[in-house]
């Protein structure tokens, strides 16, 4: 029975918040939105620019390559990283004090601070000194500053190296979730583990994959300082991103009327993922999830059982 | 008595005694590792060794790069900068969050599904959207160049987050002991803050940790509404490693140091890091 | 099917210092449904687990024909089992489910459709069959997982592990109808974990009452009723629970503080003890039993229990609802004779002849 | 000391939960008893103050408390989940009533007043322990001892006992009469089991989809339910009811044919006909019993009686009691033998009482 009370005053709690994200969110979009239709060249002389910019920004070549090149980086990462997840928290260790140390060690990448992944790539990468630039150049010429393969290389395994383990994570709290006795039942029927996996694990990470699944593909759409620390969006552009593109556009070139439209368009399309991940974050939530509890007729031997099974 | 537990690792195991799930998992973490240990290990490298020489093990150690880093007001300044904005941040976006969850968890009021709609939509929002604007506005507000323009700044993203989190962790406490306190005669403050909050302190400890932790690795809105007097750490290093002639050692010290923070407070909050991330909901 | 047999098992899940389960020793037979009944807490889950294999007893040998399987894990017992939430694989279909486990097991195609339509058709699900178990109510899921037990030809027990908990009030019933026609349909040991003494008592041939992880008797629900071994039997069977009486017993003489109160029948005993009876057998007589002072009545309607008391001694007597009885009356009642027990340290030493029988009841 | 409502109803945007609910609940104990989704749960929380209703009044000693709210009302509610605080002692949750009121007692009072229920409730040892460590009966009884702490003129108890087992809730019965057999407040015990009703025996009131539908002891509501509903509710095991097709003067039961004549029937044709499952015996008692033959479904035994499932020719269901304990197989044919007098007769729609058993003498 939902006793969610019904009560308008709660506004009142909630109001804080509302003044707070408006002030750091509503406003700025207002100016964005503001710039994103008007061509501004002093606060006095504006002039009306309509839908121009946006037909700008939908012609323009380098924000199409860029978004093209989001795409296939989160395809790209996501398709390592959900399985590569998958399997480090099958290993992990479930019981007792090596649990608690696994998920520390697995949680370490999450919490070191975005530009510290991108210098530590980047010197680890280096040709001449770098562990992994050395390593590589033994076989083949490696140098992320103007190869831009392997530049873009560096660049995935960097994310997949900082980001799998939140999709480990996720999963290992997904796996934890499950009951015993399905573990047992399994043992029971004689499963082999390829088939508790696929037939008991998998059915039950359903949801956990979904939020890992949409988590790692928007943060990696707006992906910003690793990359940016790591090649700048070079050699060339071969690995220029939305965000950075945007940052030039807005900050370098100063463009203040395109880069306002290219961030209402980066901004929705991010917002299109959101309602996603809103609706699967609060899937059981819905009452209409839950089954109504359906009144069977109450016959007489139903009373009977109910009041024999429960008094007696 | 409990049932003994089975793992996983009895059902997988055919056979073998040697448990090689553990194995293969302490050994890609090792593998997982090496970028953090080579970062260490250049910390207390000399320049030019890690410039000319390829060498796993180093074979001359020095703290100069630490020891310059605390020495040097514009190293030890930022980070005092970036702990100064990040406490700040986590202590606002908490306490502005605490009734706002409270109120999501327990009432049902007009809007409130679009409005926590709305809060999910701000925390996914892309930083470079936001760089513009924040830097007219505190320009405007003449809040540019200090540490309350980050803090504030990074509410666009912490505030949401930490309702979600504190609504989760606030949904498993049973409707029925709020009235309970209601009956016996708590008023509804003194309920919130003797009963209820020592009921979800360790919520309130996680979502510290996460507003913490994504305001100290956020780089892009620090860097945009800093300037020389509060920059931040992330900026300085970032800055720093555009210029030639790196000092490489200092750079790699810089990122260890940056690390610690997350590194203490992590073992108290292992068991619900999952939870963070998913906003509560797994 | 196969006989069970358990030597001198224990279990301490701290290495000595408590008994989850006291040592045990039980023969079961092929074909019986088993009820292992008892309050929380008293180690009758344990003693299930050990059976299925998910825990190794601290000491004692499992036998299943005289093939030793102490040691065997779970998926090489010849075991199956019932949780107490229906445990599906919510992506096959309920043919799939049943099928799993001869799949497993190498069993030639054909055998499994055979033997798989046979079960469906006991268990009354042939037309869900291919339907996700998911959208079935839940007593019926339930029957699904029980299914999967009985389609494997190989299996000697099936255990239930308070399969009732989580089944809605109403269909308790359905549920509780149905395996009892299965076990008669299908003949398989039956092994059945509850609280609830009326699940037990109804499902199962022999009852193991358990308290404290000691298991205090085996019966029928007759044995555990009309003739109680343990103290214990006779406090937790029954609602009310029987009445106790501290009572000094002289070469088989039984009085309390004066009251004659009748004659054991093993006339050697002698000592202080307690006497147990029921209080369905303490009963209003015009003439002959001990005379007594009514101190409170509550009548439920179909029976009434009126309180009685004599010699600073309180029990209680349950009255047909048409018998006038009232508070503050004083009238005889009596024990019936082969329903009143001698207990000497928690065990039934000795019935007593209280001087009357009636029809055993 | 009474807590009176007048016409209280209530309903929530979705459906209807209460209608014009009246009753009078007197000093001492009340028992308010109904199947699950009766009703009880919001009735109770309507009372403590939790939720307004949507019209109608409540009343504790003539003075009108309807707009009160929890805090203002002196109220102690007892739920089924057994709610404590879990951050405080045991001794603190007991006290914690006490810490918050207006006039703060002291704190050797509040000290004496906690052991003084502990003793009552059997919980000095535990007294510096968290809620967590106890069992559920144990944890229970904290909830029952906080909701004494104050003294409050009504006291809730919304199924305080569903979540226990069987033997656990006997025990608890007993020392809840106990407690509770001189109170000089009002106190309100819900339950949806009728053998906790007819084991406290004070004032009952029947609630059924919303409604207060008869009150009175809880033997007579046995006895002399007016509505069928009440029946089906209140005895315990619930009363067989059968389809009774009636011409001339012969009516039906089942296989069974018999003359059988109450002025209340007049001309009907057909109405139900109820019995008590121990009023069915499995042997001819009298000459006027009258039999009817059925084949067992199930045989329930529950150590001190056995129920016999019969389904009947018209594929009715009856239960039978019987003493002791009996094994009988499903599909065995079964006769059974019942007195007349022990017939009750309702209107087969309505669900109105036509009779009840005729007085038994002796």
């Amino acid at each position: 029975m939902n006793l969610k009370k019904k009560n308008n005053r709660a506004w009142f709690l909630v109001l804080p918040v509302v003044v707070v994200v408006a002030f750091t969110a509503i406003i700025p979009l207002m100016t964005v939105a503001n710039y994103s239709v008007q061509d501004i060249f002093s606060p006095t002389n504006r002039l009306y620019m309509g839908l121009d910019f946006f037909r700008q920004i939908a012609t323009d070549p380098a924000i199409i390559a860029a978004f093209q090149r989001n795409l296939v980086f989160s395809t790209q990462i996501l398709a390592i990283e959900i399985p590569l997840g998958i399997i480090i928290a099958k290993l992990m260790p479930r019981h007792g004090w090596k649990a608690a140390a696994a998920l520390v060690i697995v949680a370490i990448p999450l919490i070191i601070p975005w530009n510290v992944v991108g210098t530590t790539w980047r010197v680890l990468a280096r040709p001449d000194v770098g562990l992994l630039g050395v390593a590589i150049n033994q076989f083949r010429e490696f140098d992320i500053g103007n190869t831009p393969a392997d530049a873009w290389f560096t660049m995935v395994l960097m994310d997949v190296w900082h980001w799998t383990p939140l999709v480990a994570l996720l999963v290992y709290a997904g796996l934890r979730a499950i009951p015993d006795a399905y573990y047992q039942a399994a043992s029971i029927d004689g499963a082999s583990a390829m088939s508790v996996f696929r037939f008991v694990e998998l059915p039950k990470l359903r949801r956990v994959l979904m939020i890992a699944l949409l988590l790692r593909f928007m943060d990696s759409f707006m992906i910003y300082a690793e990359p940016y620390i790591l090649t700048g969006g070079g050699p060339g552009t071969s690995t220029e991103v939305m965000s950075i593109l945007l940052v030039v556009i807005a900050v370098i070139q100063f463009d203040l009327g395109k880069a306002a439209a290219f961030s209402l368009i980066y901004f929705l399309v991010i917002q299109i993922f959101s309602f996603i991940f809103f609706t699967v974050l609060t899937l059981d939530e819905r009452p209409g999830a839950t089954k109504k509890r359906n009144r069977t007729a109450e016959s007489a031997r139903d009373d009977v059982a109910r009041a024999i099974g429960g008094s007696r | 008595m409990t049932t003994q537990a089975i793992s996983i690792t009895r059902i997988a195991k055919v056979g073998s005694y040697f448990d090689w799930r553990s194995w293969v998992f302490w050994l890609i973490m090792a593998v997982w590792s090496i970028p953090l240990l080579w970062l260490m290990s250049m910390s207390v490298r000399y320049n030019e060794d890690i410039l000319s020489v390829f060498e796993i093990i180093p074979s001359r150690i020095s703290f100069r790069a630490y020891a310059e880093f605390f020495n040097d007001p514009l190293w030890y300044g930022a980070l005092i900068n970036s702990l100064s904005y990040t406490t700040m941040n986590m202590v606002l976006s908490v306490a502005v969050a605490l009734p706002a969850a409270y109120a999501f968890s327990r009432f049902t009021f007009s809007g409130d599904k679009h409005l926590f709609f709305w809060l999910l939509t701000n925390r996914m929002a892309p930083a470079a959207v936001f760089l513009l604007p924040f830097f007219q506005m505190y320009q405007a507000l003449g809040l540019f160049d200090t540490n309350y323009a980050v803090a504030l700044a990074h509410m666009l993203f912490n505030v949401p987050l930490a309702v979600w989190i504190l609504e989760g962790f606030m949904s498993g406490v049973p409707r029925q002991l709020d009235e309970m306190a209601e009956i016996d005669g708590y008023s509804f403050g003194r309920f919130f803050i003797t009963v209820f909050i020592p009921m979800i302190r360790a919520g309130i400890g996680v979502t510290a940790f996460f507003a913490f932790m994504f305001s100290w690795v956020e780089l892009l809105i620090a860097r945009t509404l800093t300037g020389p007097n509060a920059m931040p750490l992330a900026v300085q290093m970032a800055t720093t490693s555009s210029a030639t002639g790196l000092d490489w050692a200092l750079l790699s010290a810089a990122g260890v140091i940056a690390i610690i923070p997350g590194v203490i407070v992590i073992w108290f909050v292992r068991n619900y890091i999952a939870k963070g991330f998913a906003l509560g909901r797994v | 099917m196969a006989t069970i047999r358990l030597e001198n098992v224990a279990h301490s899940y701290d290495g000595g210092e408590t008994y989850a389960l006291k040592e045990f020793s039980m023969t079961w037979e092929d074909g019986k449904a088993y009820a292992l009944l008892g309050p929380s807490g008293c180690g009758k889950t344990t003693l299930l687990n050990l059976m299925s294999g998910i825990v190794t007893p601290s000491q004692g040998r499992i036998y299943l024909d005289d093939v030793d399987i102490t040691d065997k894990p779970t998926e090489q017992r010849n075991i199956a089992q019932v949780f107490q939430f229906p445990v599906l694989y919510d992506t096959m279909t309920v043919r799939r489910n049943l099928e799993f486990p001869l799949k497993n097991r190498k069993v030639p195609p054909e055998r499994i459709e055979e033997r798989v339509n046979y079960i469906a058709e006991l268990l009354g699900l042939e037309d869900q069959l291919d339907v996700r178990p998911a959208k079935l109510r839940s007593d019926l899921q339930q029957i699904v997982s029980l299914g999967r037990g009985l389609v494997r030809e190989d299996v000697a027990a099936i255990l239930f592990d308070e399969p009732l908990t989580v089944i809605d009030q109403n269909f308790k019933w359905t549920l509780r109808t149905r395996l009892k026609r299965l076990h008669l349909a299908t003949g398989v040991t039956l092994v059945y974990v509850t609280h609830d003494q009326t699940e037990a008592l109804t499902f199962a041939d022999d009852v193991l009452l358990m308290n404290d992880g000691e298991v205090v008797q085996v019966g029928s629900a007759e044995d555990l009723f009309l003739k109680p071994s343990h103290e214990f039997s006779g406090y937790f069977i029954g609602s009310p629970g029987m009445n106790f009486l501290d009572v000094t017993v002289d070469a088989g003489v039984v009085s309390s503080d004066g009251q004659h109160l009748g004659l054991a029948t093993d006339a050697s005993l002698s000592g202080a003890m307690r006497l147990g009876v029921r209080p369905e057998f303490v009963e209003p007589v015009t003439r002959g039993g001990v005379d007594m002072t009514v101190t409170k009545v509550e009548n439920h309607g179909s029976f009434q229990i009126a309180q009685v008391s004599f010699g600073g001694h309180s029990l209680m007597a349950k009255v047909d609802s048409d018998i006038f009885v009232e508070v503050g009356q004083k009238r005889p009642f009596h024990f019936d004779s082969e329903r009143t027990f001698l207990f000497q340290n928690k065990k039934a030493v000795s019935t007593v002849d209280t001087g009357s029988t009636k029809e055993s009841r | 000391m009474s807590l009176e409502l007048r016409g209280i109803s209530l309903s929530d945007a979705t459906d209807d939960l209460l209608y014009d609910v009246s009753a009078e609940f007197q000093k001492g104990m009340n028992v308010l008893v109904g199947p699950t989704l009766a009703g009880k749960t919001t009735l109770m929380r309507l009372m403590a103050g939790l939720v307004p209703p949507t019209e109608g009044q409540m009343f504790l000693n003539g003075i009108d408390i309807t707009s009160k709210t929890a805090r203002e009302r002196s109220v102690s509610f007892v739920y089924q989940q057994f709610i404590n605080y879990p951050a405080m002692s045991i001794f603190d949750n007991i006290a914690s009533p006490l810490k918050v009121q207006k006039t703060k007692p002291s704190k050797a009072e509040i000290a004496d007043r906690v052991e003084e229920l502990a003793e009552l409730l059997g919980l000095t040892p535990l007294l510096n322990r968290k809620p967590s460590q106890l069992s559920g009966g144990q944890q229970q009884r904290v909830a029952i001892a906080r909701a004494l702490a104050r003294k409050s003129d009504i006291v809730l108890l919304d199924e305080p006992l569903a979540n226990l087992d069987y033997k656990l809730r006997e025990q608890l019965r007993d020392e809840l009469q106990k407690i509770f057999s001189d109170a000089d407040n009002v106190v309100i015990y819900s339950t949806a089991e009728p053998a906790e009703a007819l084991d406290f025996g004070v004032k009952t009131f029947v609630l059924s989809r919303g409604r207060i539908i008869q009150e009175g002891s809880a033997l007579n509501l046995y006895k002399e339910p007016t509505n069928i509903d009440v029946a089906r509710v209140l005895s315990d095991p619930p009363i067989n009811l059968v389809t009774s097709r009636r011409s001339g003067k012969k009516t039906t039961f089942g296989d069974a044919s018999f003359s059988f004549s109450n002025d209340q029937l007049e001309n009907r044709t057909e109405f139900t006909l109820g019995i008590h499952p121990h009023r069915i015996s499995v042997e001819r008692k009298s000459p006027q019993d009258v039999a009817f033959t059925g084949t067992v479904e199930l045989a329930e035994v529950t150590g001190s009686l056995t129920y016999i499932h019969l389904e009947l020719t018209t594929g009715e269901y009856v239960v039978i009691e019987l003493d002791g304990a009996h094994t009988v197989n499903p599909d065995e044919a079964v006769t059974g033998y019942f007195h007349p007098k022990h017939l009750h007769g309702f209107d087969a729609d309505t669900g109105m009482a036509l009779f009840a058993t005729t007085k038994v003498s002796g």
